[in-house]
């Protein structure tokens, strides 16, 4: 009987730690694009809420319980992280297996948002992109989602392929920030 | 230069790439080639001054937005989803 | 000299530099040129056009003369202001343009033939013979131009790019700035101050001048330990903002490790792009140099750099130093001067009215005519009343008044306008929306009206954004801005400078006017005045105002150039920090990378993906040798090569099918359930976009396949299709290109390799041609295609990609068990040009679905995007190149991509050209070079002769035009 | 006064008091035979060629601004003639050969310096469609040579062969292409149909195209109207406004090219490069200025300045192909205003309205077309009769479907 061996996406890349700041993998148990069709946002949303406890977040916003999350992840779409789908959503919405198109990481530490700084054009400043709030915009070159999960704690996600660059990306910027901060 | 998307809120314009005129919104309906085809496809008016264009957050929420904006000065002056006109337009 | 008592330098902190291999010691906080003037040395460089010696002008970024290399080797960074050049152990500094020792320039040979190279010279000569422009003339003018010079070498140091975000951006640190930011900061906003040199407080770390009875840098120090209170001010000193852009946006360049030692992981410079809701131009202004006879020896500088020496460096600039000025401003050298012990040998004050604050010889109404000293100043000769008389001096302050430095609000095209009370340009109202200019950038030269007018201007940035200005106590301070008068131009014997990097004296800009060069643009381009490395700082007001004269118009009506980003230079490792090396755009790796690699297969660039090019074995010499076998195996056994790079998207809903009806040519409604097929999309102009293989995995879901290269393009023009043209479908699509690792499993083997590993096996009736539908591979959901690009019987099987490295090493040992292999992208190339099947090579964006014969794939019952287009009578012509088969049947027997074809009598010229061809290759299969390419009239020339030639490589090949596909044309392997 | 080294000398001796005045500024006169709308290089040339080819001198050129103003004093000066699409291939091979006379013709030192461009190829698949192109050029009597990476290695030792992020394969070698000094082209020509009787009216906007029954009849301007039988529009990035005034609409969208210098270096770059993964293109002025360019702005623009993420993104395809310049400073950034048309391809035409003529849609191209684009027009507007090298450049092949589209792009304006 034959078997295959899964690989995730960082498995040779993470974790990395520079200083105060820490770079790892997170791997959801899986990832599931959710785009009603017309009309039946709410209808989804209900659907979700009955069967996973959580409801369907609007732009920019996650909702969560437990270890189930739904973040935002563009127009009409969102994504939840940590559970397969109840098969009763079908109808109301296009359901996509996403669970191995994307690398996850998460970067915490004291100083993140100066890591970021260097690769993410939106405001991270805790006063305006609180815990919470998800983001679809850049890394470097590469369409990313953005997501703060805490005081000093951001998820990164970018296509499964291009995780080495991001790790790379964010290496060097962890790097650059820390030898700054030696210099007070 | 910035755009407000209406879904993603201000953003640098490095996170969205410009099409062209409003006037792709409008397809014409022949089923064959005609001067509604050449206008469409080929011939501007190009004002220098307020014009409207198609731009796409590709970086962002993948939304095609309707952008209203001063060739000349690059103010931008309103922001709509795309889908929105183009459903406007009947 | 250095000046005991004076200096904000650490006199604790020695440190040891060189220039020109000549060790030097400074202190901690002096900068290159403050080192150099305190241990005498005051050439320090040489001008562009006749290589006349120069010494330091300015004490600012603004400075024209100092441009120094620094570093060695890689590292070795040219036109660096020895003025911002901050000293630390170690420091190598070189001076440039020149040939030989800085002392001896034997380029300055040029300086003895002025009347010949006077502006535009070039223009009326090196015309005769034609062929010695690029031989000779031009070699030795590039050789005697330019400055500094680079490595040529890889740059090894780091740089890094940044973005930052506030309500309120100040840009400046003087008195007008720091007001301006604790206003900002005191009204509730978020501010960043910006300021270029490494300390803040601007003019007044150069001033012996009193805020609130306490020295100005005491005062400054205050000043920012009360923005830290605030908590909303994040300090940004070493940081130039060089330019305004749309929406709030500004550049700004860091020096972040140019003034250390090298330090691991720390960045040289960074480009910051700031993203302001408002912002407050406070950079102060530039003193204005005069122009008169001789007036650019090494020791000749401004007034004010000579205050910010001895102030803020503890230097003196000379030991017995003179002033020539037009305003009571520069009088105050000499106070601060003698107040510390320097010889002051004479004022001369152009106004005949001046009056002498201290008790330093006044020469009232008097114009220095003249000066002398070849390396260095020795001597002026000035003129008063009728008599003249010599000086003896080796330091001589000039100052013509301010220009504010306003270039920011002309980075929209705002032009400056006049203002005759201050006989200098300001800057025009709302030159740059959401910045409010203030302070002396905005004509205000007194230090009090400075302080009130940062409050002012922060406050109305504050209301523009919403919020309520604060009430904010001014400081008590000078407020004696002195009536300013202009002088322009000395008349005298001797080249009078304007432009002092490029040469560009008075004579100059009358030759330009004279040869009616007029406009203010066309004396800049002729003259190049103001095209140096200081962009006129230090030249354009006073060039201009010599035009007006010139052309007998008023200051006003000529009007000035405009300024453009950057306000100071910005190296191109900064602001392009995102490009170097691998960094340009991102590395996309499939599941197989490693397994490839492992086998020794070189990996090729596919888009940003890598793909393997073939898969070497033991013995295999050349590539052709490998690619030979690879194709071969695949024929007569099976082989298995990764396809994960081919863009997928699903696409699920109601009107999927209709949707894909209308942006494919040909029809997918009809396709049924757990059936694939071969689609063809158009661009709206009717050609080809891209083609691939949709599969319909359920009633309302389709899963569509673009080529690697058109993925995005494609997943972009869906979008656009379903948002801006039919949002009247109900549908959704999503990429799942990464969701997937997909594998070609393909050849005569390939059903009996798949059967070793499926759940359940399948055979010719359950799995035909063109089906598709879930399976299960080691109880992993996987999904099955029966899809072939080689003309063979071939699946392609795809897994969720955590499984995709290891199905690709299996897949591989189970081929190689049944006589096959991995194979790569040379063999699938040669595969599919057996097979006639095309790629990008042929759909290169210039071609119809007529030309590749697939018109009839437009199907008539539906519209469809492109279709329109696609129907004018130019793309129905026979007569264009259409697709062909090609095979060598002379006595040459190679065929080459890109070459053209001709009748075979005809000469290969532009008139006779008929076609050309787009892809070739040895095929083993048919034991010689096949090649695919567009024929005028291709399909109905099958059969001829003609000759194909590729002059680049110097091939000419008779060929025989055939039918594209040339292995297996029925079809039976594929439905075996 | 005819130009040379000796009058140089001879000026030099007596103090340059005796070099005459460039051209004259002479105000508009009522009524000329041809009006030529923008002063440009475009126009300038129409009008030297006018006077020489045609011996038609009653002629005007009215330029709003400054002659030679606009793009021509704003791009990046390079010269060439390596095109691969039949139209495109004559023209700019007919224009390279009057480039190539041009110093002699104008006795004006435009500084054409023919130290070769190389287009590098980074696939097979490229390399590939470039030697279609190369074999074209050589088809059509231009000069190419396929470089491969050892070729390149040693015409072009700086680039980064090693880390670059698309690796070099090769290069397409065209020895006559290189550069020329952008305001002597203007100025030459400006001179020389100014020394011919034509009459260059600067600071004079034309406000209005005056049309009585279908036959254009002169035009109005900010300095009063002049009537004359044949209007020529020559005006770039402004050719919407332009013949929106004879109701016309034209297939172009205006667009800003940023155009960069940095400060003066020693010799370092002694070809014109362009990069093939990115839209990069750098030459070295003989100031010692490293010149470059790359893509649009994107957005339709008049604004003549462009914003910060294409400047990035061309500064980062140079640094990522020739490290090297990291050390050089940005010292200038300025935009163009250009004048895309929709398939890529300029139109020199009659437009519907008698004796009104069309001379637009240049995209990045019209710096070497100076001349070429002079001389067909003034072919075209003294005989009516299209020139042989510009006979595709035709208002209505859009809708005969053989448009032109060099780039392979499809009809969307911007991406050509």
């Amino acid at each position: 009987m034959v078997d295959l061996i899964a690989k995730t996406p960082c498995a040779d890349l993470l974790p990395i730690k520079v200083e105060a700041v820490t770079l790892s993998e997170v791997t959801p148990e899986a990832i599931t694009s959710i785009m009603p069709y017309e009309g039946k946002w709410e209808v989804a949303s209900e659907a979700l809420k009955s069967a996973h406890g959580i409801t369907l977040p609007g732009p920019g916003r996650s909702t969560g319980k437990g270890d189930i999350r739904a973040i935002w992840t563009g127009a009409g779409q969102a994504m939840v992280l940590g559970a397969r789908l109840d098969a009763g959503l079908a109808p109301h919405a296009a359901l996509s297996d996403q669970s191995d198109a994307w690398a996850l990481m998460r970067l915490e530490g004291a100083g993140g948002e100066d890591v970021l700084a260097r690769l993410t054009p939106i405001d991270l400043n805790p006063g305006v992109f609180k815990r919470g709030h998800v983001a679809r915009s850049l890394l470097g070159h590469m369409n990313a989602v953005i997501a703060r999960v805490g005081a000093e704690a951001f998820e990164i996600m970018v296509f499964r392929s291009m995780a080495g660059t991001a790790v790379h990306e964010l290496e060097e910027a962890m790097k650059s920030v820390a030898a700054r901060a030696a210099l007070r | 230069m910035r755009i407000k998307c209406p879904l993603c809120g201000d953003r640098d314009s490095r996170e969205y790439t410009y099409m062209g005129h409003e006037t792709y919104l409008d397809r014409p309906g022949d089923e064959g080639w005609s001067a509604d085809w050449d206008d469409y496809l080929h011939l501007r008016d190009n004002p220098a001054g307020v014009t409207r264009d198609l731009w796409y957050h590709g970086a962002g929420c993948t939304s095609w937005l309707l952008v209203e904006r001063d060739t000349v000065t690059h103010d931008i002056l309103r922001v709509e989803l795309a889908r929105d006109a183009k459903r406007g337009r009947g | 000299m250095r000046i005991e008592g004076y200096g904000r330098i650490d006199r604790d902190t020695p440190l040891n530099f060189s220039f020109d291999a000549r060790n030097f010691q400074g202190f901690k906080g002096d900068t290159l040129a403050s080192a150099l003037l305190a241990n005498g040395v005051r050439l320090m460089g040489r001008s562009f056009k006749y290589h006349r010696p120069r010494g330091v002008l300015t004490a600012g970024s603004e400075e024209p003369n100092a441009l120094m290399e620094i570093g060695q080797g890689a590292a070795r960074t040219p036109n660096v202001r020895a003025t911002m050049q901050e000293v630390f152990a170690g420091l190598e500094a070189h001076s440039q343009n020149r040939m030989g020792p800085l002392r001896h320039d034997l380029l300055s040979v040029n300086d003895l033939l002025p009347n010949f190279l006077s502006a535009g010279f070039y223009y009326k000569t090196f015309m005769w013979p034609r062929a010695f422009w690029e031989q000779i003339y031009e070699p030795v003018i590039r050789r005697a131009a330019g400055l500094g010079s680079l490595s040529g070498q890889a740059n090894p140091d780091r740089y890094e790019t940044g973005f930052a975000h506030c309500d309120i951006l100040v840009i400046g640190s003087g008195p007008t700035g720091l007001m301006a930011a604790l206003t900002a900061a005191e009204g509730g906003a978020d501010v960043i101050l910006a300021e270029e040199s490494a300390h803040f407080g601007g003019r007044l770390i150069s001033e012996a001048e009193e805020l609130d009875g306490q020295p100005g840098p005491d005062w400054v120090a205050e000043m920012l330990e009360a923005l830290h209170e605030t908590g909303r001010v994040r300090l940004m000193n070493r940081t130039t903002v060089t330019g305004a852009y749309d929406g709030g946006t500004y550049g700004a360049l860091e020096r972040v490790g140019l003034h250390l030692p090298m330090t691991p992981d720390l960045p040289q410079e960074c480009f910051w792009r700031i993203h302001a809701r408002q912002a407050v131009l406070a950079a102060g202004a530039l003193e204005r140099p005069i122009a008169f006879p001789m007036n650019d020896r090494p020791g000749i500088m401004m007034a004010s750099a000579i205050r910010s020496y001895l102030h803020h460096h503890g230097v003196a600039a000379g030991r017995k130093v003179t002033l020539f000025a037009t305003n009571d401003d520069a009088h105050r050298t000499a106070l601060d001067l003698m107040a510390a012990g320097v010889e002051v040998a004479g004022v001369m004050d152009s106004r005949t009215d001046a009056q002498a604050q201290g008790d330093y010889p006044l020469f009232a109404g008097a114009q220095v005519i003249s000066t002398r000293g070849r390396q260095a100043l020795r001597e002026i000769t000035i003129r008063q009343g009728g008599s003249e008389q010599r000086i003896e001096t080796d330091c001589l302050g000039v100052s013509g008044g301010w220009n504010p430095t306003l270039h920011l609000t002309c980075h929209m095209n705002g032009r400056p306008v006049w203002n005759e009370d201050i006989a200098a340009f300001v800057p025009t109202e709302g030159a740059v929306p959401g910045l409010t200019p203030a302070g002396a950038c905005n004509g205000v030269y007194s230090t009090s009206r400075c302080l009130s007018a940062g409050v002012a201007a922060a406050g109305a940035a504050l209301q523009a954004m919403g919020a309520k200005a604060p009430e904010m106590e001014i400081p008590e301070a000078s407020d004696s801005p002195g009536k300013a008068r202009a002088l322009w131009l000395v008349e005298g014997k001797g080249r009078a400078w304007l432009d002092f990097a490029n040469d560009v004296t008075s004579k100059d800009i009358k030759l330009a006017a004279q040869e009616n060069f007029r406009s203010v643009e066309h004396m800049k381009r002729y003259t190049t005045q103001g095209m140096a490395p200081d962009q006129g700082k230090n030249s354009n007001i006073g060039a201009l105002a010599l035009l007006a004269d010139a052309t007998g118009r008023a200051i006003p009506e000529t009007g000035t150039t405009t300024y453009r980003p950057p306000f100071a230079p910005v190296s191109l490792a900064a602001i392009g920090a995102g490009g170097q090396g691998k960094a340009f755009a991102p590395q996309r790796f499939t599941t197989s990378h490693e397994a490839s690699v492992a086998r020794g297969a070189p990996m090729i660039e596919a888009g940003l993906w890598y793909r393997p090019s073939y898969v070497p074995r033991p013995g295999e010499a050349t590539w052709r040798e490998a690619c030979d076998r690879e194709v071969t195996m695949v024929r007569t056994h099976v082989g298995v090569c990764d396809v994960s790079t081919l863009g997928k998207i699903d696409i699920q809903g109601p009107d999927a099918a209709a949707f894909l009806d209308f942006v494919y040519a040909n029809m997918f409604s009809t396709l049924k359930v757990g059936r694939v097929r071969y689609g063809l999309m158009l661009r709206e102009d009717g050609h080809v976009m891209d083609d691939g293989t949709t599969a319909r995995l359920g009633e309302t879901h389709y899963v569509m396949t673009t080529t690697t290269a058109a993925a995005g393009e494609v997943m972009k023009h869906l979008d656009f299709v379903q948002q801006c043209l039919r949002p009247d479908l109900n549908l959704r699509t999503i990429s799942v290109t990464e969701q997937w690792a997909q594998f070609g499993v393909v050849g005569p083997r390939s059903r009996e390799l798949l059967n070793t590993l499926l759940d359940s096996p399948i055979d010719n009736d359950s799995f035909p041609f063109m089906a598709c539908g879930e399976v299960g591979v080691a109880g992993v959901a996987a999904r099955l295609f029966r899809i072939s690009f080689s003309g063979e019987q071939a699946y392609e099987i795809a897994v969720p990609a955590r499984y995709g490295d290891a199905l690709y090493r299996l897949l591989v040992a189970q081929a190689e068990a049944l006589g096959g292999g991995a194979y790569g992208m040379e063999a699938l190339n040669v595969l599919r040009i057996e097979k006639g099947f095309i790629t990008h090579s042929e759909i290169h964006g210039r071609i119809t679905a007529f030309d590749i014969g697939m018109d009839r794939m437009i199907s008539a019952r539906k519209m469809c995007i492109g279709k329109p287009a696609a129907s004018r009578a130019g793309l129905q012509d026979p007569m264009r190149e259409r697709l062909i088969g090609l095979k060598p049947v002379g006595a040459v027997k190679q065929l080459t991509a890109g070459a053209h074809l001709f009748e075979e009598g005809a000469a290969p010229v532009a008139a006779n050209d008929l076609g050309y061809v787009t892809s070739v290759g040895f095929s083993p299969t048919m034991g010689h070079f096949i090649g695919l390419g567009f024929l005028s009239d291709g399909p109905s020339r099958i059969g001829d002769r003609m000759k194909m030639v590729d002059h680049l490589r110097g091939v000419e090949t008779l060929v025989e035009i055939c039918d594209p596909v040339f292995h297996d044309p029925e079809g039976e392997k594929l439905r075996g | 006064m005819r130009y040379s080294g000796w009058q140089v000398l001879k000026q030099g001796l007596t103090g340059n008091k005796g070099w005459q005045p460039a051209w004259r500024d002479p105000d508009p006169k009522p009524q000329y035979d041809v009006l030529i709308i923008g002063g440009g290089g475009h126009g300038l040339a129409t009008a030297f060629y006018l006077a020489k080819e045609h011996g038609i001198t009653n002629v005007a050129v009215l330029e709003r601004g400054y002659l030679g103003g606009g793009n021509v004093g704003r791009n990046t000066t390079i010269v060439r003639a390596n095109y691969g699409l039949p139209g495109n291939s004559e023209f700019y091979s007919h224009s390279l050969k009057l480039w190539e006379g041009m110093e002699q013709e104008l006795n004006y030192n435009v500084m054409h310096s023919q130290r070769g461009i190389i287009n590098l190829f980074h696939s097979d698949g490229q390399r590939d469609a470039y030697a279609r192109r190369g074999n074209t050029m050589i088809n059509q009597g231009d000069d190419a040579i396929l470089l491969d990476n050892a070729g390149c290695r040693r015409l072009l030792p700086y680039l980064d062969y090693d880390q670059t992020r698309f690796p070099i394969y090769g290069g397409l070698y065209h020895k006559r292409g290189g550069t020329a000094r952008h305001d002597a082209v203007a100025w030459g020509y400006a001179r020389g149909a100014d020394m011919r009787g034509v009459d260059l009216i600067q600071q004079c906007e034309v406000t209005g195209i005056d049309i009585e029954n279908g036959r254009v009849t002169g035009v109005q301007t900010s300095r009063g109207p002049i009537r004359a039988k044949k209007v020529a529009m020559a005006a770039a990035g402004r050719s919407g406004q332009v013949a929106a005034m004879a109701g016309l609409r034209l297939p172009v969208e205006s667009h800003i090219l940023q155009a960069f210098v940095t400060e003066g270096l020693k010799p370092c770059i002694d070809h014109v490069v362009t990069y093939g993964m990115g839209h990069f293109y750098i030459s070295q002025s003989d100031k010692g200025g490293l010149v470059f360019g790359g893509d649009l702005d994107f957005y339709a623009s008049y604004a003549a300045r462009g914003n910060l993420p294409t400047a990035e993104h061309v500064i980062e395809a140079g640094m990522t192909l020739m490290p090297m310049i990291g050390k050089a400073r940005l010292l200038r950034s300025w935009g163009g205003i250009m004048d895309m048309s929709s398939d890529g391809s300029p139109i020199i035409d009659k437009a519907p309205v008698e004796g009104l003529y069309v001379n637009a849609g240049w995209c990045y191209g019209g710096f070497k077309a100076v001349p070429g684009s002079g001389f067909s027009y003034a072919h075209l507007i003294a005989t009516d009769r299209h020139h042989a090298p510009a006979a595709r450049f035709r208002l209505d092949r859009f809708n005969t479907g053989l448009v032109m589209d060099e780039e392979a792009k499809g009809s969307q304006h911007n991406l050509h």
